[in-house]
């Protein structure tokens, strides 16, 4: 119950995320999707470490106190957690200069100004 | 059985170092910053090349980062494929260093970064490694694409920077089942539980899910929208770069993954289909393209699309096609974007080029009779190759690849040759095209020098290819050099 | 139409919407959802496979000297992926820098914040640079280390600058220490060159549960602790309005 | 040094020489004597080549695979047959006429690349060598027919497509050979060929008709060459129509008949129709001979109309080819050397009215004879040939195309090639009559005949297909060695022409008794009955109606009312539709792709692709 919950959630998060990135023009919004999605990844990769009755993998004096959980994927969130921080701050960089050069954060708008700047006019 | 080389480390190391360096000086001293950058790719290549002659010599070279062994920690792992792609990656970033624009050294950061990273992506043998270096290169090219800092540019960034972004998301995806299933992430650890563990709808799902994150850098349709966008807004030198290598070693660490984790039909037939649509979307919009660059972006989809055509084909004769393309492309492509940046526009503007700058436009020539395939220039022996391995191993599926690959040729063919035509033509208006100055066409020449070596020495490259493939579609010896190493 | 650094309020233009695209993302959104949950639950929850984890459990305190095993595997067993997100991090502020340079100043953040978040910034400033630094040098022994504790760094130099846009934020700071700290991570890999491999660790593991211990380690944890802060900084910074930096 | 080496040591020196010093205006001149080299070390390796085939040292070994050159019989043939039109077509261009051309560097640099191109072509020592010297041939004839600008372009675009597609073809069947045999000899594929299954041996042999069909303008194939070919400059034009186009021939003939061999073609079947595939492809050459002889009759430019006939003269060389016996191969080997004469003759011919007048439109032109009358003899001499008919040596190979049908007993295929012959020699008229007979132009008053450096190469090229008319033994020497190599059954020949048991030809006694009459006639003409006068060819008046020079009493326009009507239809053919219907195609497909590029949606692209391969992974996988 517990791991359909966790599992169900994830893959929520990352479809709410897509959805945003993916039915939704506004610029801004598509990055926000991208967080939902990126927290759903990694809620997702977190849950699979998890072990029955597993502890979280301190050891208290060099010794461990039971079983512990998985501590690979918690190490790889982190990793994850960070690079999707990075990635994050770039996109609103970018999103401020978009806004200023186009005035605009409608990405279709945004696009056929891109593309008319790229003389890709028909020819 | 294999060597272990700690110093495997240093191409990854060293543009790191720079890159941390750099903007220290880069904001009190900007002229210096270019400099200092390229001294550091310097170093970088001469250090990877002094490991790729021992590599050559004595073999796949393994080097387990901390001293943690293999299943347990991240291994670096290089054989002469590796080696030849990391060579490449130096060469195009001292090629394709940034010159003129830039805020206070900032692209140059970026292309350390992207050296670093692209370095970490080739070499890695850990598959959540290879995420994070993949990641370090997609970031990087985000920033390049905006480095020219034009509207376009930003814009074009941010839309490929949304889309990557989301590749990468269903890559971890990928990643998470992958290690769910078998609880661990070293490829050559997964190369002998694979078999097993990774079987059926989930092997083949995780197989998609990574290629769906890797397939936006190696241009797969229908991953690959941002390409006509970055490449037409970004400085023609860091689409040489994206383009001509970074493409490719997206597509090599896709290749690894077919060969080590997911050597079944399925990844195969995945990889074939993804070929077809690329060469079919590229050759066909190329041929409606407006201007030069735009028709370069959309060459290099088709491209990438017969690369992955060839990595489709299972065994060594497929691979050994795969990178005849792929290195070809590298050489071929990056020479085209210097030329078209200069040729901006639409087509029929250029009318009577040929007297403006003959030297470019011959080379253009000299590129595309490479790029389509006529015989004496390598592209034709990469294409060869390709045949050969397509009719070795036939089935509904090739057919169908060599087809759409011959028939694409001849599109090809015919919008480079619609151009050539173009500079050819006696404008009226002679003297009307654009000029080019020395250094703008100097690594345009370097690419058609190095074609021109290669088409002489193809016997020798042939035979290399071929021993460079065997060594990495054999996943059994290169599992075994990374974990049975009796430390 | 508008001046360069204009932000008049974001409006999509038309409000027209694509309802086949609307009802094609939300399929293809809900069969990849059922699909990916399929997918997953092929492996029961609790019942993958935990070869390389149960593995490094065993002897990673062995090894490392590190109570928190997962530190062990950040610095240690999987510290080039940390070197890696670290230059994620800084790539993505030297992209950020390099976008916003010369964008100008958005009007909106031109104002001072009130007078109790002024007061309460200042005020937090130590404490945060404190917790801080302690997350950061007990990162081997209890849950934290160098990215959280560089985040509450970042925050402790960041509050203020939210609080008064106006005051000033030392970008060349910011870089020498994010640059420095960078190098010293890679340098202490290459040092361990010297012991066999890259960031093989140097020191030896030391007493279990104390403060020096685990080698190396710590002073990873450091490096990357004050990276983490001044790039974070200095992102938020940038983003936040590249106008400061010159003023 | 083998006789082989010293051909392409020949045309590397020219091309090296052309690239130093081709501004010169000597350069036309020292490439005429290289090419009359080349014609002397052809010609002294014929003793070799007869018995057997001249290694050439030039080779190397690449990917695994060696790769050669080696000249046999037929190799012998067409090398000698590109020699002596690249001979002629420089001589021609050496002169006056090279000196009014732009670009002439270019031109002489071209074409020795075109001869060197060819060179590797017919002396290919396997497949691979083969493709190789195929591509360099399509792509250095393109180079040439680009080279003048304006019009030729498109022509020259809409070639390289058509040529690209058959040497993808070819290069499609070629990797197939090597998957099948392993290997890329000859030999190796002659013998396996036998072996493959029926659906391989028509994917083999459709794919290499189709590609090597494509540079000799098979039918449906066929409407690139005479928009190509005539825009190109006169000599160029000359040489790529005499011999540019056989190099089709001789891999159709090198592929399909000596290493697939005519019996395993005669042995295909196609269901239902009761054909093999040797059957299709004389069909095939037999619409060759007469659609695009037809289409000749409606055209209004000189050199239009003489390429649209190079198209059909093709189609009688493959049909003899292809009918497989000695008399029929001999024929159509013939047939190459005849048409290469006679044709080159003719381009010659209307490239120095070009020269004079500035014009080969049919319609704008009229009563050059006295104007250019060495000329004029050299058209008559060629539209003799090409009409194929007695004295000059068109005739030769002509009559033994038909003899061989009527052997074989195709007296459907023997109909289709005289109802060619009839659309030549209704076209040919047409050609001399609006050039050279009528009313001559009132602009064209001051026209003088061509310099010498021009007609003296016109003159031997007509005297050469006289005396070969008249000797036919001399050719047949030549087509005797290309047969030997063929492995085709020998034919028995004497100096006059050939005996057979079911009939015989001896040119010597038919021209001699021809002359013998033309002489009476003369005589009776000149000395008996001698009762014309002469008036000015300006000065004219018809049915008592005095005529302005502007309203021309003799109108050379719609030349062949009637018969235009019949043709039109064809004309405006399917196959052109075809072509339209293809570039539509493309232009709406690549419309499309780029569409779905430029769509603002990118992300949902990544999502749906991503879930149908799921989807396909999961439902296929379970």
């Amino acid at each position: 119950m517990t791991g359909t919950l966790l599992y169900g959630g994830a893959i929520g998060l990352v479809i709410i995320g897509l959805y945003a990135i993916v039915a939704r023009r506004h610029l801004m919004r598509n990055i926000f999707g991208l967080a939902v999605m990126e927290s759903g990844v990694n809620l997702l990769l977190a849950s699979v470490g998890y072990r029955p009755g597993g502890h979280a993998p301190i050891l208290v004096a060099g010794a461990a106190p039971g079983p512990l959980v998985d501590p690979i994927p918690q190490a790889l969130v982190l990793t994850a957690i960070v690079i999707g921080f990075g990635v994050l701050a770039l996109a609103l960089a970018l999103v401020v200069r978009v806004r200023q050069a186009y005035g605009t954060l409608d990405n279709r708008a945004v696009a056929r100004r891109l593309r008319a700047e790229n003389g890709e006019a028909r020819s | 059985m294999s060597q272990s080389l700690p110093a495997i480390i240093y191409p990854v190391a060293i543009p790191l170092m720079g890159a941390f360096l750099l903007p220290i000086g880069a904001r009190r001293m900007a002229e210096l910053a270019g400099l200092f950058g390229r001294i550091v790719v310097l170093l970088s290549f001469s250090t990877s090349l002094a490991l790729a002659v021992s590599i050559w010599t004595a073999g796949p070279a393994v080097s387990a980062m901390g001293g943690f062994a293999a299943p347990l920690g991240i291994v670096f792992y290089a054989d002469r494929l590796a080696m030849l792609f990391l060579l490449a990656l130096n060469v195009a970033v001292f090629l394709f260093w940034p010159r003129g624009q830039g805020a206070k050294g900032g692209p140059c950061t970026l292309m350390l970064a992207l050296l670093a990273g692209g370095s970490g992506l080739i070499l890695s043998g850990d598959l959540f490694n290879i995420f994070v270096f993949y990641e370090i290169t997609a970031v990087a090219s985000y920033g390049l694409a905006a480095s020219g800092r034009t509207h376009a540019g930003f814009a074009a960034a941010l839309r490929f920077l949304i889309l990557g972004s989301v590749g990468s998301s269903l890559m971890l995806i990928g990643i998470a089942l992958i290690y769910a299933r078998t609880g661990t992430l070293n490829l050559a650890d997964l190369s002998r539980i694979a078999p097993h563990a990774l079987t059926g709808p989930v092997g083949l799902a995780a197989f998609i899910l990574l290629l769906a994150g890797l397939g936006v850098k190696a241009e797969l349709v229908p991953l690959n929208t941002w390409v006509p966008e970055v490449y037409g807004a970004a400085p023609a030198r860091v689409s040489a770069l994206l383009a001509g290598v970074v493409s490719k070693l997206a597509m090599v660490v896709a290749l690894r993954f077919v060969v080590q984790v997911f050597p079944g039909d399925g990844a195969h037939t995945v990889l074939l289909v993804a070929g077809i649509l690329g060469v079919l979307a590229g050759e066909l919009a190329a041929w409606r393209a407006g201007s030069l660059m735009e028709t370069f972006s959309y060459s290099s989809i088709a491209q990438l699309g017969m690369v992955a055509l060839a990595f489709s084909i299972s065994g060594a004769a497929g691979i050994a096609a795969g990178i005849a393309l792929a290195l070809h492309h590298a050489v071929v492509k990056p020479a085209f974007f210097m030329l078209a940046a200069r040729w901006r526009g639409p087509v029929g503007g250029l009318a009577g080029a040929v007297k403006d700058s003959p030297l470019a436009v011959w080379l253009f020539v000299i590129l595309s009779l490479s790029i389509i395939g006529i015989p004496p220039f390598p592209g034709f022996w990469a294409k060869f190759l390709f045949l050969k391995a397509a009719f070795a191993a036939p089935s509904a599926g090739v057919w169908i690849a060599v087809f759409v690959m011959l028939a694409g040729t001849v599109v090809e063919a015919a919008y480079l040759f619609r151009a050539v035509l173009v500079f050819f033509a006696d404008g009226e208006r002679g003297g009307s095209t654009p000029r080019f100055a020395f250094a703008q066409l100097a690594p345009a020449l370097g690419l058609g020098a190095v074609l021109l070596a290669a088409m002489v020495f193809i016997a020798p490259l042939g035979a290399s290819i071929s021993g460079m493939a065997d060594e990495a579609s054999n996943a059994a010896a290169m599992a075994a050099r990374v974990l049975d190493r009796g430390e | 139409m508008k001046s360069a650094g204009g932000y008049a309020p974001a409006r999509i233009r038309g409000h027209e919407r694509n309802h086949g695209k609307t009802v094609a993302s939300v399929l293809f959104l809900g069969g990849l959802g059922l699909m990916l949950f399929e997918l997953i639950s092929a492996v029961p929850f609790g019942s993958a496979p935990m070869q390389v984890g149960q593995a490094i459990a065993g002897e990673a305190f062995a090894r490392t000297g590190a109570d928190n095993i997962v530190t062990a595997i950040l610095l240690g067993y999987r510290g080039l992926d940390t070197l890696g997100e670290v230059t994620i991090l800084f790539t993505a502020a030297a992209a950020a820098g390099m976008v916003l340079a010369g964008a100008g100043r958005g009007e909106a953040q031109g104002q001072e914040a009130g007078f109790i978040f002024r007061t309460a910034a200042w005020m937090l400033f130590p404490f945060l640079l404190v917790l801080g630094a302690y997350i950061i040098i007990h990162g081997h022994l209890t849950p934290g280390g160098g990215f959280q504790g560089g985040a509450i760094l970042a925050a402790a130099f960041f509050t203020p600058l939210l609080a008064s846009p106006a005051s000033p934020f030392n970008h060349r700071v910011a870089i020498l220490v994010e640059g420095f700290a960078g190098l010293v991570f890679v340098v202490i890999g290459l040092a361990g060159l010297a012991k066999g491999a890259f960031l093989t660790q140097l020191l030896g593991t030391g007493t279990p549960g104390a403060l020096l211990s685990a080698g190396s380690l710590p002073v990873l944890y450091v490096a990357i602790g004050l990276k983490v802060g001044s790039e974070l900084a200095g992102l938020m910074a940038r983003v936040f309005g590249e106008g400061s930096a010159r003023s | 040094m083998s006789e082989l080496d010293f051909l392409f040591a020949f045309a590397a020196v020219l091309i090296a020489g052309v690239m130093c010093c081709g501004r010169d205006g000597r350069a036309g001149w020292a490439a005429m004597a290289v090419y009359g080299a080349m014609l002397v070390a052809v010609m002294a390796a014929a003793g070799k080549v007869a018995g057997g085939s001249i290694p050439s040292a030039l080779g190397f070994s690449v990917l695994g695979h060696k790769i050669g050159w080696r000249m046999d019989g037929l190799g012998w043939f067409f090398s000698m047959l590109t020699a002596g039109a690249a001979f002629f077509a420089s001589w021609y261009a050496a002169g006056e006429w090279g000196r009014a051309q732009p670009g002439m560097k270019t031109q002489h640099l071209l074409l020795a690349l075109n001869v060197a191109a060819m060179l590797l072509l017919v002396n290919a020592g396997d497949l691979l060598s083969l493709f190789i010297g195929w591509e360099l041939v399509s792509w250095a004839a393109f180079a040439m027919m680009a080279q003048k600008g304006g019009p030729a372009q498109p022509a020259a675009m809409r070639y390289m497509i058509y040529a690209l597609a058959g040497a993808m073809a070819v290069l499609a069947g070629i990797m197939i050979v090597h998957a099948v045999t392993g290997s890329f000899a000859y030999k190796d594929f002659a013998a396996a060929f036998g072996a493959m299954s029926s659906g391989m041996k028509w994917l083999l042999a459709g794919l290499f008709a189709a590609g090597f069909g494509v540079k000799m303008a098979l039918m449906p194939f066929h409407l690139w060459q005479a928009a190509a070919y005539s825009e190109t400059p006169g000599a160029s034009s000359a040489f790529l129509n005499a011999v540019s186009a056989r190099m089709g021939l001789f891999a159709l003939i090198l592929v399909l008949v000596k290493v697939m061999g005519l019996s395993a073609l005669a042995g295909l079947h196609v269901p239902l129709i009761g054909l093999s595939a040797k059957g299709l492809l004389m069909w095939i050459a037999a619409f060759t001979m007469v659609i695009p002889t037809f289409i000749a009759l409606m055209q209004t430019d000189a050199r239009m109309l003489l390429t649209w006939h190079g198209i059909g003269q093709g189609g009688y060389m493959l049909l003899g080819v292809l009918v497989g016996t000695g008399l029929g191969t001999a024929g159509g080997l013939l047939h190459v050397f005849n048409y290469a004469t006679y044709q080159m003759a003719l381009f010659l011919a209307v490239t120095a009215v070009i020269h004079r007048t500035g014009t080969s439109d049919l319609d704008r032109l009229g009563g050059l004879i006295t104007r250019m009358p060495w000329t004029y003899v050299t058209l008559l001499m060629g539209i003799i040939g090409l009409a194929g008919l007695p004295p000059m040596n068109g005739f030769v190979s002509k009559w033994m195309i038909y003899r061989s049908l009527l052997d074989s007993g195709s007296a459907f295929l023997l109909i289709f090639a005289f109802v060619g012959t009839l659309g030549t020699i209704l076209s040919v008229y047409k050609l001399i009559h609006n050039i050279f007979l009528g009313r001559l132009r009132p602009q064209h008053e001051g026209v003088r005949e061509a310099p010498w450096s021009m007609v003296a190469p016109m003159l031997a090229l007509g005297g050469i297909g006289f005396v070969t008319g008249w000797f036919p033994g001399l050719a047949l020497n030549l087509t005797d060695i290309a047969q030997a190599a063929m492995g085709a059954p020998e034919l028995p020949h004497g100096l006059g022409g050939v005996a057979t048991a079911r009939g015989s030809l001896n040119m010597i006694w038919v021209v001699s008794i021809l002359l013998v009459a033309i002489g009476f006639g003369a005589i009776v003409f000149y000395f008996l009955g001698n009762r014309r006068y002469e008036v000015n060819q300006l000065n004219n008046y018809a049915g008592g109606h005095f005529l302005s020079p502007q309203v021309p009493y003799q109108f050379s326009h719609e030349f062949y009312p009637g018969l235009a009507r019949v043709i039109g239809p064809w004309y405006r053919g399917s196959i052109v539709r075809a072509e339209q219907g293809i570039g539509t195609l493309l232009d709406v497909s690549g419309d499309l792709w780029r569409g779905i590029y430029h769509l603002a949606w990118t992300p949902l692209y990544l999502l749906a692709a991503t879930v149908i391969a799921l989807g396909w992974a999961i439902m296929g996988g379970m």
